[in-house]
Formats: structure tokens, C-alpha cells, sequence
């Protein structure tokens, strides 16, 4: 993974980000946060976990970020009047960014390239998820039908 | 054949289980099939016991253990398994045995009622959690299996749910039981945190074998007392025995199998079970643990035996005694005789539920009457209950030679007298075992001679369907006394894998002599006592109790419990409204400090960021300072509503976590 | 060349306080389920870097815990977004300081 | 992507070499830059990949285009466009000139960015789904392990831009058309993706090369190993086929655009260059969708008989892609526009369960040994889950005549 590529990504991403955090209008932050994804997708990429981005893609903007923009869609009436930032919040992040960068930089054992391998492939995930992740797998299964059904629920119509 | 039961030993439980679910899918019209699909799952598995009871005959110190991996997460698997040895065996037998009884009793017993079919359900599936207690060969299964007898003890308990005492009888129970459990689930982390594992045998790598138990080191004491308090919840023991009195609300069948004979024995078996952790480290067979079992025992049986006297329920007067014997036998663990703990509890299971069972046809007979008082004159109108009734009590109050209790009873004070912490608990005992002569004495007295009183008109004998398991039990109460005597002390053996020889002379020993002499004068007080008892006499009323009329006081004071339920109440309430107290102290005088503190780390990214920009260094001032006091404020409202705040509060935690590692390096 | 480590980590620790900045700084809802979720990719950004940069990067864990965390975190937004429909049509707003029903 | 695995221009087999003829001009071209660095020749590599992909498949659209409307044409008994160019081919053309002339109106109140970036998103998505496909021997663009994955992570993104244009241009009927179009592309994903799995999983791999190769033999040396030869496999194709067109918003499935209720949809307030675009990347999707359809079912660029391997590979590709954009002209030109309820109706009502059939026919079909007896057995699985679920859906309803009402 060529550094130039990984830079230039980070910075896209870095950017769309800060984009979705800090834009007026809620549905260019909403795309916005797609693109941050998309670049996070990338930098899965060149980090050799190539299912990993794609499926971060695939689950973000063709679920998650439709969802979002469908809400958006769906409480209209309330868009745009975002009244403000709050700015101890802005400041805590600033310093947990702060402090966060201080720790990546002291430790010393982070500064390391990274070793030479293929990147990992379908079928060894595959293989995983079937063997020793399978509870796991089962597990997260039951969650998404539970969230799907919790969904739902909430959104149904309350008959009277 | 054996082998193969030995290989698929969870069958035994899996039986009943599946009877039940069966069961709980039936209509209600189809009561007599659901019967007889239960009593035939109890058949099946007292056959499957007694197979699996062959081979552990065979050879001494016999054990099948077969373990399999319940799940695996990453690369750490969590094991449970099933044991066969002795102790499981006979557990097995005498839990099979007793069960199919009462399971029969309770066909006739409970004719027309309208939950039948339900009932039968849970009683299959309370012996299905119990069977698979016994032979689980993980401390956690044990403990699941637990959770479910206790979960079937609350669902009978609760059976008539119309009657409110009954639904609060149930809760008292469920709730008691968990403070017990809450000790038990803290032990088993603890010794799996420690050990590693919660197989008791795993071929030297089990936290009953060598390996294990070094591992445990200085913290077994904890364990095992943590471990102690399930025991103590689940078998009644003294600061937890309350709910087991009340649990008499259930129908008496429930009370027979449940209460009596095999649930409260369970936590006696946990402790035998586990006792290679009770015992680790002793001196001459005593260690910290079991000497507060020994005092815990003691403490609990004299207090209950004491307590029964006073009583006027048929079936509290028997509940309380369980207690003094369940007490009875953890003494007996705790001074070191399992073996005969172990002893007493199968014969005890024998001849308590046969007495419960008893006091059930009694009550069935005087159309639910409960109060002793108002019976009496029993004895002609139901021959074979009082026949029966009669041995129970026998053995229950430890007759020697004849009695299956005398023996049993012998031996634990037998080992009781050699305990060399102290010999205060061997005279207590003996003092227990006259006050056991003596209730049951009254009992009898009040409920089977004189005449006929309100409750007794119209009592008849019982059909056959509930006979019959009464005479059976009678004469397993009888019978089981010979293995038992210690001129052949072959149970004894069996438990402690040595083989039992011939002996005559052992028959006679002082020891039985005493306690013959003590069994008598419990006997005698209780007929001089009583023996105008439900009669007029004396400017004494005829509902009035002799003791009652001779010690007023007394009498109140243990017809009510020794006050230790409103004790509780008193406690509980005072303790929760002092704890209200302190946290509200704590809001307003400490967290308040706290956040307040969390505004200064604010002020200090104030100045941070102000030093950042030199030109609108006034702007950013006081922005910070609003931020600040924004930030303080936010605060100091800890529970603002505000999900925000409550992030803000996260990161702040983050951060300072930060920092602290900053302090660190 | 290659860039290191550090240089992944410090491009998740910017998007994981950025994500931070949005879930605390703004009031609408939906802001905050962004942030959350740009946080939670941050994670997965960590999760990845150090499985790749491990000495031996075989098993995949990981990997495998990012795309537990991937899942997880389509149901979380899943159910976040529906809480806010559900919010907007009771109180007729989405932005989170009008909502402080539990004020203690 | 380089394929190391041809060597030299000039093959000894002419045939070979017309196959692989595409191949060593890539090579050839690459082989000017050897001195560059590797980034640099990957780059170039791409490009020319790029390069290829879009002059031929623009050419394919504006072909289809002109074809489609002169099918139509005939379907509809009179004569197509005959005026711009001999038979009218240089229509397309005109068309583009007419396209590119036009005013590029943006509504006043539309937001102005979201409006502008949604064509341009859309038309990426359409093209990037194009890059995993393999058009002939060793020519797939991009080569990624799991590139079905990429093929439908991509292809998700279009439901996105679809939205956006519906928002952004701030007009009621576009985000009616934006709604319909999302609500038909959702449901209708879902059935795309699992009549995949079965080929994904009797292969067992997610590379399109491998699903191709795993195409390959012919079966007693005259029937091809194609999957659509299976029952699963025909059941799956024709689920695929029926999801492909309402993922492409072709009739009978064109809701979105139905310019008899809402204008056109989601593409309403587009005009000029930024409608073309819409326009092209429909097309272009709808040959993404074939083609992968042709990957998966119809043995990808392998010739149907033994006999005919010496036609080039690419050519079987692109004849296969023919026939399918054929029967879609052909289904607009017949059937009628559906509604939307019985869209939705049909998708998790039949087509959804159906799919979950073919999964389990595969894996049917491959424990009882991939031979005659899989293929029965499949066929039985395939055939119970049909007629329980045409039993289960019929309603029962008579059709009437219909009964007019006219105001009084």
C-alpha cells in the first residue's frame, strides 16, 4: 500500500468527515458521512482487508445511509432549524483528540511497518466465521432480527 | 447394559423433562393420560437409576464422568459433564424412588382440581431439574439445575395462585433462596476465576483433584463459605430458613417431594459434594468453613425443633422439623461425617415425605383441615394412615434398632462427640433429639387419640392410590435401617468406598442406651404433657395448648417464630431506608464536589485553547469561559436529561483516564 | 515506503473525535447517530490497523471483530433511526435538548 | 490489472491470438513503460482499462439506444428513426449534439450541490459495477477477490444517488419518483443478491473469474456446464433476470419514472446534458445487470458447443449480452406498466421465498453429487416450493369486465 494513496485518502476522509460533523444543512452532513465512509472503505482497502471494505460499503450506504436520509425525509419539518452548536462539546473533543494523540505519539512500539502478506481472502473469513466464530455469528444473527423486529415496532402506527 | 447407562446417564433427567413438556401441551379434559405419562417418566427413570446404581455395587470408589464442550468462543471452551459415583447413585435411587410415591399419592391427591394436568407438568419437570442437579459433573450445571428446582419449588409453592398467602408464600421463597443463590453464583466465579475450570472431576484437571485445588490457595475459605450460602438458602439453614415454613402452602405432595425429602436436601448435597473444598487444608478434620457449618447446623436445628413445639399447623410442625434435620445433618457434614450426614438425609427423605404424605391423607381425610387442634381421634377412623404415621414418627424422633432414623441419628452424634473444636454441639443435639420426641409426641397425641374434635367428624380413610405409597414408604423407612446398623454399616462403605464386614458386638453400644433413654423422656414429657391435650381440664379451655396454659410467654414467643420474620422486616426496611439516607447525603455533599472538580478540568481547556489563538485572544477567553460555565453547568445538573451531558461525561472520563495513564508514564 | 502504525492510529483518533464532536456539539438527533457511528468506524479503522500490523496477522480476529462490530452497529443505527421517527411523532421535534423528560 | 499469463504478442494458434488480441494490445501498449516505476505502470494499466471499458460500452449505449427505439418500432408496426444517417444509425449522434445544445436548467429553490453531484454519482456507480465483469478470456478489468461483493456494494450506492436527486431537486414528484424508485431497488436487491448465493456457493468463490471457469466443461462434450442448465440454476436466472429489470426501472417495472402519474421522476427537473447522463447510466447499469447475468448463469464468455471455441471469447460475451438486452427491448415493447403494491406484492410475496428455494436446491443438488440424481432432486425441491406458494398467492379473484363510472 503505497503511502501517497493512504495520505491522500486519510485527508478525503478526514475531510468529509469534519464535513458531516460541522455542516448546516443535516442532509449534506448526512452524504457527507457517506463519503467518510466510502474513504474509510478505502483505507480498509489498502489495508488489505479488502471484505472488510466492501462490506462496510455495502452495509453503510446501502442501508445505514439511505435509512438516515430516509428519516431525514421523514421528519422534515424539523430540519434546519438546528439551534447552534454546543461548544464545551466542540472542546471535549478537541481535547480527547488532544490526549489521544499524545498517547499514539509517546508509545513508542507504534511505529512499526507493516509485515508483507497477501491480503486476506473470502474464503479463509468464510472458514472462520463457519468454525471457531460460529456462536458469535449465531448471536449477532438474533440481534439483527431482534433490531429489525424492535424497529418496527417503534415506527408502527399506533392505532386508536 | 450398565456401561451404556453409565454412557447415557443424561437420560435420567431427560425423561421426566420431555414427560413434562408432553405434558404441558396436553388439554386439561386429558388429566388421566397426563398422570399416567408422568408416573410412567418416574418409572422409567427409577429403572434407569437402579441401572446405573449396579455397577458403582461393582466396584469401590466407582466413577464415570463423561464431559463434552457446551460452546466455544474464540479458542476458550466452557465444559460441562455428567458424574456417576456412589453418592450421585444413591441420590438417584432415593430421589427416584421417593418421587414415583408421591407421584402416585398425589393422582389421588389431587383429583378435581382444575390445574391437574399443569400440576403434573411441573412435578416432572422439578424431578427432571433435580435428577440432572445430582448427576451434573460442573459446578455450573449444578448450579443451572439449581435455578430450575428452584424455579419448580416457586411455581408449585405458588400452585393455587387464587390464594394470595400461597403467591406470597411463593415469592418469600423465590426471593430467600436467591439471597442464597447471589453467594453460590459469587463462590462459582470466583472459584472458576481461581481454578479455571468448574469440572469437579476432569481427569486431575477437575477443581475437585489435586491440580485444581492447589490452585485455589488462600481463598478457598471464601469459597467455600460463598458457596455455603446456597447451601444454607436452598436447605433452610438459620438466618435463611424463613421461607421454608411458608412454602408449607403448597399442595402437600409439593411439600412432600420438594420440601421434605429432595430439594432442601440439596444444598446438604452441595456441601457433600463439594467437601473436598470444605475440607482443604484441615488439621484433624477441621477447618475455618466447616466449623461454621457445624455452628450454623446446630444453631438451626435446635432453633427449629424448638420452634415446632409451638406450632399448630400439621404441616408446619413437619416443616419445622425438616429444618432441625436438615440442621442435623450439616452438623454432621461439618464435623466430618459425611457418610452419615449423607445417610441421614436418604433415610430422612424415606420417612419424611412418608410422614408428609401422611399428614396429606390426614388433611384429605378431614377435608382440608390443618389445625391439630381441631382433630383428634384419628386413630380408628384412618387405620393404615395411623399405622404408617406412627413408624414415620418413630423413625423421624430416632427409635433405635428398628427405625431407619434411630441409626442414622446414632451415627451423627456418634461423630458429633468425637469433633474436637468443642462438645457443646453434642449436647445440644441431645437436647434436640428429646425436643424432636417430644413435638412429634404432641403431634400424634393431638391428631390421632382422644376424641373426635370439629375438624374430625367426617374423616375417612383414604383410597388405595394413597395408601399404597404410604405403606411402601413405611416400609422403606423400616427396612432401609439394615443397611444402615452399624454392626453391618454397608451404606457406610459404599459412601466412603471401604467394605463393610459382619459384626455383632458393634450393635450394642452405649450411645444406645442414651439416646434410647433420651428418645423415652422425650417420649414421657410428651404424653404427661399432652395427655389431656384438646380436652377441657383444669380451668384450661380446650383449644388451649397445655404448654401455653403452664408458660404463656414462651409459648407466644415460639408460636410466633421467635419474631424473627418481623426481625427482618424491621431490619430490611431500616436498612433500606438508611441507605436512601446516604445517598442522598452522598448527591449533595460528594458528587456535587465531584462535578464541580469536572467544571475545573473544563477551565483548564479554557486557558488551553485561549493561549491558542494570540489575535481574538478576548473572544477566546470568553468564549472558553461561557464554555466553561456552560460546561460547569451542564454538569452540575448531573441528571440533566440530556443525552449530551451524559456523553460529555463519557469523553470527560476518557480523557481523565488519559491523564491518568500520562501519570503513569 | 510505507506509512506506520501510528500514522493509521492518528487517522482514526481525528475521525473517532470528530465523530465525537458531532455526537456532542449538535443538537439534532440524527447528528448525534452520525457521530456515533463515525466513532464506531474509527473502532473498525483500529480494529483492522492492528490486525495488519501485527506480527503474524493470521487468525483473522481482527477482521472478524470488525465485521461483528459492522453488523452491530447497522442494528444500533437501525433502531436509533426508528427511536427518532418514533420521538419525532410524539414531541413533534428531534433536536436532543427539548427532550429532557428524565431532567432529575 | 496485468495478466502475466499471456506471453509475447504473437501467438503460434490464430486463433488464440484473435482471442487474446485485445490482451497483447494492452500489453503491448504497457510495454513502451517498462522503465517506469510500478505505480506508474499500474496507473497506465488502468487507464487503458478505463479507457476500453468506457469507449465500448458508450458505443453500446448509443447503439442500443437507436436499436431499441427502431425494435420498438417495428413491435409497434411503423418504422423506427430512418432519417438522421443511413437506417438512421446517426441518430444517436443527433440525439447527443441536441443533449449537450440544451439549456441547463436548475430549479431556484432545488439544493444547488445535491442536485449537481446526483447525476454524477450515479453515472460512477453504473460504471464502476462494470469494472468486475469478465468480458472474455483473462479480460476482467479489475480483478478483486470477492468482486460479486464489489459488483452489489456498488450497485447499492445508485439507491443513494437516486435520493439525491429526488431531494435535490425540490419538487414533490421527484421525490415521489426518488421514493418509489429506493422502496422497488430495496426490495427488489434482496432477491438479487441471494439468487446469487447458490452460483456463489456451488463454485465457491466469489470471483467472477472463477464462477466462469467453473463453467467450463461440457457435459458428455456437447451440453455446456452452464448453470442455467440446472433447475436451480433456471429458477435463479429467472429470478435474476426479473430482479435485473426492476433494478434497472425497465418496463414493466418502470414505476419511478411513470410519466403518466409523476412526470418523470426523479428526473424531472433534470434537463440537457444532466438528463443524458441519467439516460446513459440507466442503460449502462441495465448492461452491468446482463452481463453479470451472463457471468453467473450462461457460462460467462464461453462458446456454447465444443465445435465453436474458435470464435474469440469476447464475442460469445457480448452475443450472450445481445440476446438478454433483446428480450428487456422486447418486454417493453409487449408488457404493460405494473403498479406499485403489485411490485412490492410480487417481491417479498413469490420472488423472495423463491430465491430461498434456489439456495436450498444448490445445496440440494450438490450433496446428491452434482449428477442426474442432484439435478432430480433439485428440480423436486424447485417444483414443491412453486406450487406451494402459486396455491398459497392465488386470491382467488375472478376478473371481470370492467365497470366504467362516469360522472354525472
Amino acid at each position: 500500500m503505497s503511502s501517497v494513496a493512504f495520505v491522500i485518502i486519510a485527508i478525503l476522509t478526514l475531510a468529509a468527515a469534519l464535513a458531516a460533523a460541522t455542516l448546516q444543512k443535516l442532509m449534506h452532513a448526512a452524504l457527507s458521512f457517506a463519503a467518510t465512509l466510502v474513504g474509510v472503505a478505502a483505507l480498509f482497502f489498502l489495508l488489505g482487508a479488502e471484505f472488510v471494505g466492501l462490506v462496510l460499503i455495502f452495509v453503510y450506504i446501502g442501508a445505514v445511509a439511505v435509512l438516515i436520509v430516509f428519516t431525514i425525509l421523514l421528519t422534515r419539518r424539523d430540519v434546519g432549524k438546528d439551534r447552534g452548536a454546543n461548544w464545551s462539546g466542540a472542546l471535549l473533543a478537541i481535547g480527547v483528540f488532544g490526549g489521544l494523540m499524545w498517547a499514539i505519539l509517546k508509545t513508542q512500539s507504534v511505529a512499526i511497518v507493516a509485515p508483507h502478506i497477501r491480503s486476506i481472502s473470502v474464503k479463509r473469513i468464510g472458514e472462520a466465521l463457519m468454525t471457531s466464530y460460529v456462536w458469535p455469528l449465531q448471536c449477532v444473527g438474533l440481534l439483527l432480527t431482534a433490531a429489525l423486529i424492535g424497529a418496527l415496532v417503534l415506527v408502527m402506527e399506533e392505532k386508536r | 447394559m450398565s456401561r451404556w447407562i453409565a454412557d447415557h446417564l443424561w437420560l435420567i433427567p431427560a425423561v421426566p423433562f420431555a414427560a413434562s413438556l408432553v405434558i404441558l401441551s396436553l388439554p386439561n379434559r386429558l388429566h388421566k393420560s397426563a398422570a399416567m405419562l408422568a408416573v410412567a417418566g418416574q418409572i422409567a427413570a427409577l429403572a434407569m437409576s437402579f441401572l446405573a446404581f449396579l455397577p458403582t455395587l461393582q466396584a469401590p470408589g466407582f466413577r464415570a464422568v463423561q464431559n463434552f464442550t457446551w460452546f466455544t468462543f474464540g479458542d476458550n471452551a466452557l465444559r460441562l459433564g455428567w458424574l456417576l459415583d456412589p453418592l450421585a447413585a444413591v441420590m438417584l435411587m432415593m430421589i427416584t424412588l421417593v418421587g414415583l410415591c408421591i407421584f402416585v399419592f398425589s393422582t389421588g391427591y389431587m383429583t378435581g382440581d382444575k390445574n391437574f394436568v399443569r400440576f403434573f407438568a411441573y412435578l416432572s419437570f422439578f424431578s427432571g431439574a433435580m435428577l440432572g442437579l445430582v448427576i451434573s459433573n460442573s459446578l455450573l450445571l449444578l448450579f443451572i439445575c439449581w435455578e430450575l428446582v428452584g424455579l419448580a419449588s416457586y411455581l408449585l409453592i405458588g400452585f393455587w395462585i387464587e390464594r394470595p398467602s400461597a403467591a406470597a408464600a411463593a415469592k418469600k421463597a423465590f426471593i430467600t433462596t436467591r439471597i442464597g443463590d447471589m453467594g453460590f453464583f459469587l463462590g462459582l466465579l470466583w472459584l472458576y476465576g481461581r481454578s479455571g475450570t468448574l469440572l469437579f472431576y476432569d481427569g486431575g484437571h477437575g477443581c475437585l483433584e489435586g491440580a485444581g485445588l492447589a490452585m485455589l490457595g488462600a481463598s478457598v475459605t471464601s469459597i467455600a463459605l460463598l458457596l455455603f450460602c446456597g447451601a444454607m438458602g436452598k436447605s433452610g439453614q438459620f438466618p435463611l430458613h424463613v421461607w421454608l415454613p411458608d412454602a408449607m402452602e403448597g399442595p402437600t405432595p409439593v411439600s412432600a417431594l420438594i420440601h421434605a425429602a429432595t430439594m432442601v436436601a440439596a444444598g446438604v448435597f452441595l456441601v457433600a459434594r463439594v467437601y473436598p473444598i470444605f475440607s482443604l487444608g484441615a488439621n484433624n478434620g477441621v477447618t475455618s468453613s466447616l466449623t461454621v457449618v457445624v455452628w450454623i447446623g446446630v444453631t438451626t436445628a435446635l432453633m427449629a425443633a424448638l420452634i415446632a413445639i409451638a406450632q399448630a399447623d400439621i404441616k408446619r410442625i413437619l416443616a419445622y422439623s425438616t429444618v432441625s434435620q436438615l440442621g442435623l445433618m450439616m452438623v454432621s457434614l461439618g464435623v466430618g461425617g459425611v457418610a452419615a450426614g449423607m445417610m441421614h438425609l436418604l433415610a430422612h427423605g424415606f420417612f419424611k415425605a412418608l410422614l408428609f404424605l401422611g399428614s396429606g391423607s390426614v388433611i384429605h381425610g378431614c377435608h382440608g383441615e390443618q389445625d391439630i387442634r381441631k382433630m383428634g381421634g384419628l386413630r380408628r377412623l384412618m387405620p393404615i394412615t395411623f399405622s404408617t404415621y406412627a413408624i414415620g414418627m418413630m423413625a423421624l424422633s430416632g427409635v433405635p434398632l428398628f427405625f431407619s432414623g434411630g441409626w442414622t441419628k446414632e451415627e451423627i452424634l456418634h461423630v458429633t462427640a468425637h469433633w474436637p473444636v468443642s462438645r457443646v454441639p453434642y449436647f445440644l443435639l441431645l437436647i434436640g433429639v428429646v425436643l424432636t420426641a417430644l413435638y412429634m409426641t404432641r403431634q400424634v397425641i393431638y391428631v390421632f387419640f382422644g376424641d373426635r374434635r370439629a375438624g374430625s367428624q367426617h374423616a375417612h380413610e383414604s383410597s388405595r392410590v394413597m395408601t399404597l405409597p404410604l405403606i411402601t414408604l413405611a416400609i422403606c423407612a423400616i427396612l432401609f435401617s439394615v443397611v444402615l446398623t452399624p454392626a453391618w454399616p454397608w451404606l457406610d462403605g459404599y459412601l466412603t468406598d471401604e467394605s463393610a464386614h459382619f459384626e455383632f458386638a458393634r450393635l450394642i453400644e452405649p450411645t444406645v442406651f442414651l439416646s434410647l433413654v433420651l428418645v423415652g423422656m422425650g417420649f414421657g414429657l410428651g404424653i404427661w404433657m399432652y395427655r389431656k391435650a384438646g380436652v377441657q381440664d383444669r380451668g384450661r379451655a380446650a383449644e388451649t395448648d397445655p404448654l401455653e396454659f403452664a408458660q404463656p410467654k414462651l409459648f407466644r414467643f415460639l408460636e410466633n417464630k421467635m419474631w424473627i420474620d418481623e426481625l427482618y422486616a424491621r431490619t430490611v426496611i431500616a436498612f433500606s431506608w438508611m441507605s436512601a439516607r446516604l445517598s442522598d447525603w452522598m448527591d449533595r455533599n460528594f458528587w456535587d464536589r465531584l462535578v464541580r472538580g469536572l467544571g475545573g478540568i473544563g477551565q483548564l481547556f479554557g486557558v488551553l485553547t485561549a493561549s491558542v489563538d494570540e489575535r481574538g485572544i478576548n473572544a477566546g477567553v470568553d468564549e472558553t469561559s461561557v464554555g466553561t460555565r456552560g460546561l460547569g453547568r451542564l454538569m452540575s445538573a448531573a441528571h440533566s436529561g440530556q443525552i449530551q451531558t451524559y456523553l460529555g461525561v463519557i469523553a470527560i472520563g476518557l480523557l481523565a483516564l488519559l491523564l491518568f495513564y500520562a501519570w503513569l508514564a | 515506503m510505507t506509512p506506520t502504525l501510528q500514522v493509521v492510529l492518528i487517522v482514526s483518533a481525528a475521525l473517532f473525535s470528530t465523530g465525537l464532536l458531532a455526537a456532542l456539539s449538535r443538537r439534532h438527533a440524527i447528528f448525534i447517530l452520525i457521530g456515533i457511528e463515525m466513532m464506531l468506524a474509527a473502532a473498525n479503522l483500529n480494529f483492522i490497523a492492528f490486525w495488519r500490523f501485527s506480527p503474524q496477522p493470521q487468525p483473522p480476529t481482527g477482521v472478524m471483530i470488525a465485521i461483528f462490530s459492522i453488523a452491530i452497529a447497522a442494528a444500533e443505527a437501525a433502531v436509533g433511526l426508528a427511536l427518532v421517527i418514533a420521538v419525532y411523532r410524539h414531541y413533534r421535534t428531534t433536536s436532543v435538548d427539548q427532550l429532557d423528560q428524565l431532567k432529575g | 490489472m496485468i495478466n502475466e499469463s499471456i506471453d509475447g504478442f504473437l501467438h503460434p494458434d490464430v486463433s488464440k491470438s484473435v482471442d487474446q488480441i485485445f490482451v497483447s494490445a494492452k500489453q503491448w501498449l504497457l510495454s513502451w513503460l517498462t522503465a517506469a516505476p510500478g505505480w506508474v505502470l499500474q496507473i497506465a494499466s488502468s487507464l487503458i482499462n478505463i479507457c476500453a471499458l468506457l469507449f465500448v460500452f458508450l458505443t453500446l449505449f448509443a447503439l442500443m439506444s437507436v436499436l431499441e427505439r427502431k425494435i420498438l418500432g417495428r413491435i409497434q408496426n411503423r418504422y423506427g428513426p430512418n432519417r438522421v444517417g443511413p437506417f438512421g444509425l446517426l441518430q444517436p449522434v443527433a440525439d447527443g449534439i441536441k443533449m449537450l445544445i440544451k439549456e441547463d436548467i436548475v430549479p431556484a429553490r432545488a439544493d444547488k450541490i445535491v442536485h449537481f453531484l446526483a447525476p454524477i454519482l450515479i453515472a460512477a456507480a453504473a460504471i464502476l459495477a462494470l469494472a468486475v465483469i469478465p468480458y472474455g478470456r483473462n479480460m476482467t478489468p479489475f480483478t478483486i477477490d470477492g468482486g460479486i461483493l464489489f459488483f452489489f456494494a456498488v450497485g447499492s450506492t445508485t439507491e443513494l444517488a437516486v435520493f439525491m436527486a429526488g431531494w435535490g431537486s425540490n419538487n414533490k414528484f421527484s421525490m415521489l419518483g426518488a421514493m418509489r424508485a429506493i422502496a422497488q431497488m430495496i426490495s427488489y436487491e434482496l432477491p438479487l443478491i441471494i439468487t446469487v448465493l447458490p452460483v456463489v456457493m456451488v463454485v465457491g468463490s466469489l470471483t467472477p473469474d472463477r464462477i466462469v471457469a467453473a463453467q467450463g466443461e461440457y457435459t458428455y462434450g456437447v451440453v455446456p456446464r452452464w448453470f442455467v442448465f440446472t433447475p436451480w440454476g433456471a429458477a435463479a436466472f429467472i429470478l435474476f433476470f426479473v430482479s435485473g429489470l426492476v433494478e434497472s426501472n425497465r418496463t414493466p417495472f418502470d414505476v419511478p419514472e411513470g410519466e403518466s402519474e409523476i412526470v418523470a421522476g426523479h428526473m424531472t427537473e433534470y434537463s440537457g446534458f444532466k438528463y443524458a447522463t441519467f439516460f446513459m447510466a440507466e442503460y449502462i447499469g441495465m448492461f452491468a445487470i446482463t452481463g453479470l447475468a451472463v457471468t453467473l448463469f450462461l457460462g460467462g464468455w464461453h462458446s456454447p458447443a465444443p465445435a465453436l471455441e474458435f470464435i474469440p471469447s469476447y464475442v460469445w460475451f457480448f452475443a450472450k449480452l445481445s440476446v438478454l438486452l433483446f428480450v428487456y427491448i422486447w418486454l417493453r415493447g409487449t408488457l404493460p406498466r405494473t403498479r406499485v403494491d403489485q411490485i412490492m406484492n410480487f417481491a417479498w410475496k413469490f420472488i423472495l421465498p423463491m430465491s430461498f428455494a434456489c439456495v436450498i436446491a444448490a445445496a440440494v443438488w450438490h450433496y446428491a453429487g452434482r449428477g442426474l440424481r442432484g439435478w432430480l432432486w433439485s428440480f423436486f425441491v424447485i417444483a414443491i416450493v412453486y406450487t406451494a406458494l402459486s396455491m398459497l398467492l392465488d386470491t382467488q379473484r375472478k376478473f371481470a369486465p370492467r365497470v366504467y363510472r362516469f360522472a354525472e
